[in-house]
């Protein structure tokens, strides 16, 4: 076993323990289509922490994620519900948009030498507000190409459905895998998080590599937005409010440091699914009072954190040892 | 023998190291975001002069700027806490859910019937410092990244307050709790004089003893710190636990304030405006050096910009679009690259409408 | 067994709405999934799409929000699940995708404040308004009903309106800032608030700017908290519409007849409350409060 | 021809002038030595030269032809590959990764691993380096990071490699073996700028040598018309008074009685058994080559890692400290290896950063007052010639050498029973170095043991009163009094 892997072993064991719990303990829990579920239903979460894993790989952060979904939405509910546009004219658009939302973040970060977490705040207030400028109120879409996308995709025994999200996941997945370990882009990504003088030093073009971190970040968020949308058939300002933090917990589950320099993409994708998880068994359970709720899930996170540190920790010593 | 004869030492007394005294020297680092401030209150002076007006009504100070520093309050608390957590290089998510809990645990023990006042505020604090102490402990004994160890309590920790107020908004009557929200003395606000004293005391406490310094050892290089024989543990063990006793009295003053301790809304996001403004106030998330002073002329600027907003009449939907571009515009006022364009900017102005008048003179 | 999805348990009135629907599932021997979604759409959506994983018999969505919802409606009907909307209303073009909406109207309850304010004021009245958050469908229909009645009155209207977030805290340092940039507020006539918790913040700014809540300055609201009937009893507070909580009895009834194979079922069943004013409002809060 | 040619070269930082109109040259073909002081401005010069700062005044031409760098990547775009001082690379990247950051081979457009691991060997092994390319460098010894560093800068370079103190943490064969390499490459046409304190690199390799003092250009010369004494005058500004740094000259103290006694203490995964006595007043050297232990003895004495067996007494009791406070409380002190991460507290003043070490000792209730803290800076700014404006200056902004002095001074101001010195001298100028020795051995003399680890044979030589030799992560020699010498020592490290 490669000791860089432990914690994802490890991770990827506790996802397997959760689920197996909740298979004993509820009918219907351990299905193929619960499973296809937290694909489904997390899918635009995955796709905002895989442009998080990135960013914060580099030893940023980026607040500005769920504001950005939110902003995507409304902007296609607004283009294609009211005025009345393609979706397909709409969706280069919002992405493009989303990219240069962040593409703006990253320059003032480089450039200017502010921190990205406030300026990354800033932006998220700046999203939300311009969501709320748009439309106070939540905007249907119905168009004949969202009903379509909602037809496409099959069924997996089980009933277990495997839909455009769950597709679109799969190829961000990959795409981010590729671009972390076969690209240059990602080489300079991981050395920014290691030490940004050095990297600087060293030859690693700073100023583009930090803009494209945030710009892959506000694309994917622009995705996600647009993956939301699939998901809801609207747009509304207030969507995705706190997704950020949602990101964030994901990325470090799946074991990637917030001060930057290492982490995974599958390590996220597996921690959206271990978050996912925790609350499709708390809806299975459905005793929990609102007050329960929140208590349960922060110390099922507690639980997994403090097992994975443990875990881990044994793990890299056992390899000191070997 | 010096490679810099003692004259030429002498010549530049610029000095970059931070403030040692109990008040800081006016430099560069405190310039930007005082000018922040004052550029903030001088559009309150054009958009509304009555803004400035403090009269005594009732034996209390009265007037919106009273009010900017009232209503600030729990933030400059909350601030106050997290700027030594920050120091450290940690944050603390949880302070907001900390309001929440204290608040319950203070309304509940009044409806309760505990009638000593004292034990009802030590009560409180003794709540802060408890969940201070597992925030601590997650951080520095478990070795948890801050921002996910406190997230933790920051989504129980709601819970956990509503778990106490059993879902309700708990309402009491107690004059001498609620003295703490809306009292004054000398007709200045109690919540103000509080922070005051909690700043006193925090800025004895870590520039008066070593512990100023240690927590800035510990922020800016955690590894040599512990070669040095500092305790990086007890540090960071004794920031998370001031940073929870900070939020609830935050959490009291909420919750006297309206006199019912609303669970699921005191201190709700309110952790953010905290670190906005710890960092507005110059310091690096990264740890290392901090200013109490400067966190709080950030608090300032943040409730100075939420009061102008509500005073100038715009329609709500417009002020997170505002509150974003004036945070970037203060970031900015401190970054050097941007005054050094500004600057240019303006000689360039400057010697253009010369040359204009130059041209028009010879005309 | 029947699956709740609620939004939260961001207010009182929310929590007496949850714990009204459980002790009514108690009541009733119904096995109930409840699920908090924390004031997140996407959270009560995935709710639903377990619930419809585990079948359940029915499902019960008191929404976040009024639009998004066609698709995972969509499922349930693949799965023949019945759905009932309670409290906000939804949109969707296909009205079959649900089976009713149990529900008061929130214009209606704009247009009641805006009228006993006016028939108290004799149309003669400047306002502030205390708008709930920005982008609620609360807010948003209150806001629509209360204007629509005041702009048939033209010496009426709303000088400045803020929102307060729904919340006591917001609502009071909210009310504290407008009264200062009207001058102090002598020359205002009422408060118009869009919940009653904003509502008890913005009585105590008004005292504490020296004006008598309830005389100096009406107070006028929607929600019906007990708190808020207190308020009124000591006359602080003028009037509010109440909202009713106890939407699980008619829902569990609506399901009922359904599974029991009844088709005929209204589609909207409107549980508008009344206005309360400071006549009944000791003996209301007695009520409320079970003492 | 001429390669490089820099002239007027100006750079001010706030309240230092670092340099003051400088002209430098650089040949095809040539090795050329840069040198001076601590402080003298050589890492700065250096930065401008290779685009990592942009200097305030005067020109530069490359191959004859006037070029302006904005950015490193610039700079190894052109042809210019230089080794900054410090280890400058990524410790969380693979040694491969690290190799070949910013010029991967790729295949199919993606990057082609393989062949990336494949050449990283090809490329260590020059520098008799076999390790694995896959770690991340953080799991190597500073030293291997640097010539890990080298070996990047000599792979990339192809005209120009500037290598700033490269051989600071590495013993002769390193050092030998890098020579080499340097050799060969000069054959092949490219230019070579090498910044060292060791005069004897200096004549070994250096075909010419540029001297900097205070910001300030002294002169060029050839390395073969250029007297030892003469440089080092030109070097200071006057003459070295002569003994100090050669001959080593030992008084014979009479050595009390054990103050630490290492019994077979070992440590899981980095120590091997070894037994080791230090007695009062005593200074014992450790010698070996990269990686044979000497650090992780350090490191063990001082409680940074825990002994897994074997017991450790000092002064006449047994201890098993656990962390550094513990051992710090006992009467010890660590100057450790890596000034960057476990040395200076970067943004904090030279002040602070000399008193932390006492104030850590004392407690955080008894502070020590600001007069306090500056009399004692003063005293260390004065006694090791820091070269600073004053005491108030972020340690980050020293040059290299002066924070070594700075870390060193930390240590000595605790007045410690027992001080652990790992490479103290590292990248310290030859008048520094003289003084070092000086206070170490007056240090001894006043009843203070000392445990030293140093690269530099001759140094130990000059003040020890036994030597240690490790290899292979245990001790297998030791060598006492009128014994020691450099042949005797690096017999002991070669024996089988
Ligand atoms: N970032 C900085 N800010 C301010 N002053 C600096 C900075 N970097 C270097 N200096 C100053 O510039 C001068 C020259 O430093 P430089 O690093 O070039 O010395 P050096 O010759 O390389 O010394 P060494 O042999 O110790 O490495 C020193 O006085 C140093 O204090
Ligand atoms: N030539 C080598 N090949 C492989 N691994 C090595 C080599 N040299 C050192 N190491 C590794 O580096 C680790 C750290 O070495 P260490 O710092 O103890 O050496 P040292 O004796 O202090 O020498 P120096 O500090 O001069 O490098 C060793 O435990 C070993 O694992
Ligand atoms: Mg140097
Ligand atoms: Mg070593």
């Amino acid at each position: 076993m490669n000791s860089r892997f432990t914690s994802l072993y490890v991770t990827g064991g506790l996802f397997m323990l959760l689920f197996l719990i909740g298979s004993l303990q509820f009918d219907h829990f351990g299905s193929t289509r619960v499973l296809a579920n937290l694909f489904t239903d997390n899918a635009f979460l995955a796709i905002t922490a895989i442009g998080m894993t990135f960013v914060i790989i580099s030893g940023g952060i980026d607040l500005s994620v769920g504001a950005v979904i939110a902003l995507t939405g409304v902007a296609c509910g607004v283009l294609i519900g009211e005025a009345g546009l393609h979706p397909l004219v709409v969706f280069p658009l919002v992405l493009i948009g989303g990219g240069l939302f962040g593409a703006t973040m990253g320059a003032l970060i480089h450039y200017y030498k502010l921190q990205p977490f406030i300026v990354t705040l800033a932006g998220m207030f700046l999203a939300r507000g311009l969501a709320t400028i748009l439309s106070d109120k939540s905007v249907p879409i119905d168009h004949s190409f969202y009903d379509a996308v909602a037809d496409f995709g099959t069924f997996l025994p089980g009933d277990a459905w495997v839909g455009a999200s769950t597709l679109i996941l799969a190829l961000v997945v990959a795409g981010a895998v590729v671009l972390a370990h076969y690209s240059r882009l990602g080489g300079y990504i991981y050395a920014l998080g290691g030490n940004a003088q050095s990297a600087r030093l060293m030859g690693v073009p700073v100023a583009r590599t930090t803009i494209s971190i945030y710009a892959i970040s506000g694309f994917l968020s622009a995705l996600a937005g647009i993956v939301y949308s699939f998901y809801t058939f609207s747009g509304y300002s207030l969507a995705a409010v706190g997704m950020e933090l949602d990101a964030i917990a994901a990325v470090v589950i799946g074991g990637t440091l917030l001060t930057g320099g290492s982490g995974y993409v599958i390590g996220t994708l597996i921690g959206v699914l271990i978050m996912g998880i925790i609350q499709t068994y708390i809806s299975f359970d459905g005793t929990l009072n609102s007050w329960w709720t929140k208590i349960v899930i922060g110390l099922l996170l507690f639980a997994f954190i403090a097992m994975q540190r443990l875990l881990t920790a044994r793990g890299n010593r056992g390899m000191a040892h070997a | 023998m010096n490679n810099l004869p003692p004259a030429a030492a002498k010549e530049q007394p610029v000095s970059p190291a931070g403030p040692r005294g109990l008040l800081p020297p006016l430099n560069g680092r405190y310039l930007w975001p005082l000018l922040g401030l004052v550029l903030l209150l001088a559009i309150n002076l054009v958009l509304s002069p009555e803004f400035f007006q403090v009269k005594l009504v009732d034996g209390r100070l009265y007037g919106s700027l009273i009010d900017v520093l009232n209503r600030s309050a729990p933030v400059a608390l909350l601030a106050i806490g997290m700027t030594l957590v920050i120091a450290t290089g940690g944050i603390d998510l949880s302070v907001g859910a900390t309001m929440a809990i204290a608040g319950a645990v203070c309304a509940n023990m009044l409806v309760g019937g505990v009638d000593s006042i004292f034990l009802v505020v030590a009560g409180g604090m003794a709540i802060g410092i408890l969940i201070g102490a597992v925030n601590g402990s997650l951080v520095s004994f478990l070795g948890i990244q801050p921002i996910v160890a406190t997230l933790i309590l920051m989504v129980a920790g709601r819970g956990i307050a509503q778990l106490i107020n059993a879902g309700q908004i708990v309402t009491f009557q107690n004059e001498a709790f609620t003295f703490i929200g809306t009292g004054s003395v000398f007709g200045v606000p109690f919540p103000i004089l509080l922070v005051l004293m909690v700043f006193a005391a925090i800025q004895l406490l870590m520039r008066k003893t070593a512990l100023g310094l240690f927590v800035e050892s510990v922020g800016c290089n955690a590894g040599a710190s512990h070669y040095l024989g500092v305790n990086a543990r007890a540090v960071k063990m004794m920031v998370y636990c001031i940073a929870g006793l900070c939020a609830a009295l935050a959490g009291m003053i909420a919750a006297a304030d309206i006199q019912g301790s609303d669970a699921n809304n005191a201190g709700l996001w309110l952790e953010l405006d905290a670190i906005l403004a710890v960092v507005i106030g110059g310091a690096s998330l990264m740890g290392g050096r901090f200013s109490l002073v400067l966190s709080l002329v950030g608090v300032l600027i943040i409730q100075c910009l939420s009061t102008t907003i509500i005073m100038s009449g715009v329609p709500p939907k417009y002020n997170l679009v505002i509150k974003s571009l004036v945070v970037v515009f203060v970031l900015l006022l401190q970054s050097p690259r941007f005054q050094a364009q500004m600057g240019a900017l303006i000689a360039l102005a400057k010697s253009k409408s010369n040359k204009s008048v130059g041209e028009r003179a010879e005309a | 067994t029947v699956g709740f999805a609620q939004v939260g348990s961001e207010s009182g009135w929310r929590t007496s709405f949850s714990e009204s629907v459980k002790a009514e599932a108690k009541r009733r021997g119904i096995d109930l999934k409840f699920s908090d979604a924390q004031q997140k759409q996407e959270n009560q959506i995935k709710a639903v799409r377990s619930f419809v994983a585990q079948q359940v018999d029915a499902i019960m969505i008191a929404p976040v929000v009024e639009t998004g919802w066609r698709p995972v409606l969509r499922e349930a009907r693949r799965a023949d699940i019945p759905v009932v909307i309670l409290d906000r209303n939804i949109r969707v073009k296909d009205p079959s995708m649900y089976l009713t909406r149990i529900a008061s109207d929130f214009v209606e309850e704009g247009r009641r404040a805006a009228e006993w304010l006016m028939q108290e004021t004799g149309g003669n009245c400047d306002i502030l308004e205390l708008q709930g958050t920005v982008g609620a469908t609360a807010a948003i229909d209150r806001m629509k009903g209360f204007k629509e009645i005041i702009g048939e009155y033209p010496n009426a209207g709303i000088v400045r309106s803020q929102t307060g977030e729904f919340t006591r805290t917001k609502g009071k340092e909210v009310m504290e800032a407008m009264l200062k940039a009207e001058g102090g507020g002598e020359e205002l006539c009422a408060l118009w608030s869009h919940n009653d918790e904003m509502a008890i913040g913005a009585i105590q700014a008004i005292r504490e700017a020296g004006l008598k809540p309830g005389e100096d300055i009406l107070v006028v609201s929607v929600d019906g908290v007990p708190d808020y009937f207190k308020a009124m009893a000591e006359g602080t507070a003028n009037a509010t519409v109440e909202l009713t909580p106890h939407l699980g009895g008619p829902a569990f009834d609506v399901i009922d007849r359904y599974l029991g194979g009844d088709r005929d079922i209204d589609k909207q069943i409107t549980t508008t409350g009344d206005l309360y004013t400071q006549e009944t409002a000791a003996e209301e809060y007695r009520k409320r409060t079970g003492g | 021809m001429s390669l490089l040619n820099l002239s007027g070269i100006e750079k001010q930082y706030p309240g230092v002038k670092a340099l003051d109109g400088v002209d430098f040259q650089l040949r095809e073909g040539e090795i050329h030595a840069l040198l001076g002081e601590n402080g003298a401005g050589k890492s700065t010069l250096v930065k401008v030269m290779t685009g990592a700062l942009e200097g305030d005044g005067g020109s530069m031409a490359y191959l004859d032809k006037p070029l302006k760098l904005k950015s490193t990547a610039q700079a190894q775009s052109v042809g210019i590959s230089t080794v900054y001082q410090e280890v400058n690379l990524l410790p969380n990247l693979s040694v491969a990764q690290n190799l070949y950051l910013g010029r991967e081979p790729k295949k199919f457009g993606l990057i082609d691993w393989k062949r990336i691991y494949r050449q990283s060997r090809e490329v260590l092994k020059r520098f008799a380096l076999d390790i694995d390319v896959t770690q991340p460098l953080s799991s190597y010894s500073v030293a291997i990071q640097q010539l890990v560093a080298i070996a990047r800068g000599v792979d990339m370079s192809a005209k120009v490699l500037v290598l700033d103190e490269p051989t600071a943490s590495l013993d002769a064969g390193e050092v030998e073996q890098l020579f080499d390499v340097l050799r060969e490459l000069k054959s092949q046409g490219i230019g070579i700028v090498f910044i060292t304190h060791f005069l004897d690199q200096v004549y070994a390799v250096s075909d010419r040598i540029t001297v900097l003092r205070n910001g300030g250009l002294v002169g060029e010369f050839e390395t073969a018309g250029l007297p030892r004494e003469e440089l080092v005058g030109h070097m200071l500004g006057k003459e070295l008074q002569a003994q100090a740094h050669r001959a080593p000259e030992r008084d014979d103290r009479a050595a009390g009685e054990p103050l630490l006694e290492l019994d077979d203490v070992a440590v899981r995964g980095s120590l091997q058994p070894t037994s080791l006595t230090v007695k009062r007043g005593e200074a014992v050297g450790l010698a070996g080559l990269l990686g044979s232990g000497r650090s992780e003895v350090c490191r063990a004495v001082f409680g940074v890692d825990k002994k897994s067996s074997g017991a450790l007494t000092f002064s006449g009791r047994e201890r098993s400290f656990r962390k550094p406070a513990e051992a710090i409380e006992a009467g010890l002190a660590l100057c450790p290896e890596d000034r960057k991460a476990s040395g200076i507290v970067g943004p904090l003043s030279i002040r602070e950063n000399i008193a932390l070490a006492v104030q850590a000792r004392r407690g955080w209730w008894r502070p020590m007052s600001r007069t306090e803290q500056q009399e004692l800076a003063e005293k260390f700014i004065a006694e090791l010639q820091i070269a600073t404006p004053d005491a108030d200056k972020p340690i980050e902004q020293l040059s290299g050498g002066n924070q070594q002095k700075v870390i060193l001074a930390r240590w000595l101001a605790t007045n410690p029973e027992l001080l652990v010195l790992d490479e103290p001298t590292r990248g310290v100028d030859i008048g520094a170095h003289a003084e070092i020795l000086k206070l170490i051995k007056q240090l001894c003399g006043e009843g203070m043991s000392l445990l030293v680890t140093s690269s530099e044979l001759e140094e130990l030589v000059a003040f020890s009163d036994r030597v240690a030799v490790m290899r292979d992560r245990k001790k297998v020699a030791e060598i006492e009094g009128e014994e020691i010498s450099e042949n005797r020592i690096m017999q002991a490290i070669a024996e089988a």
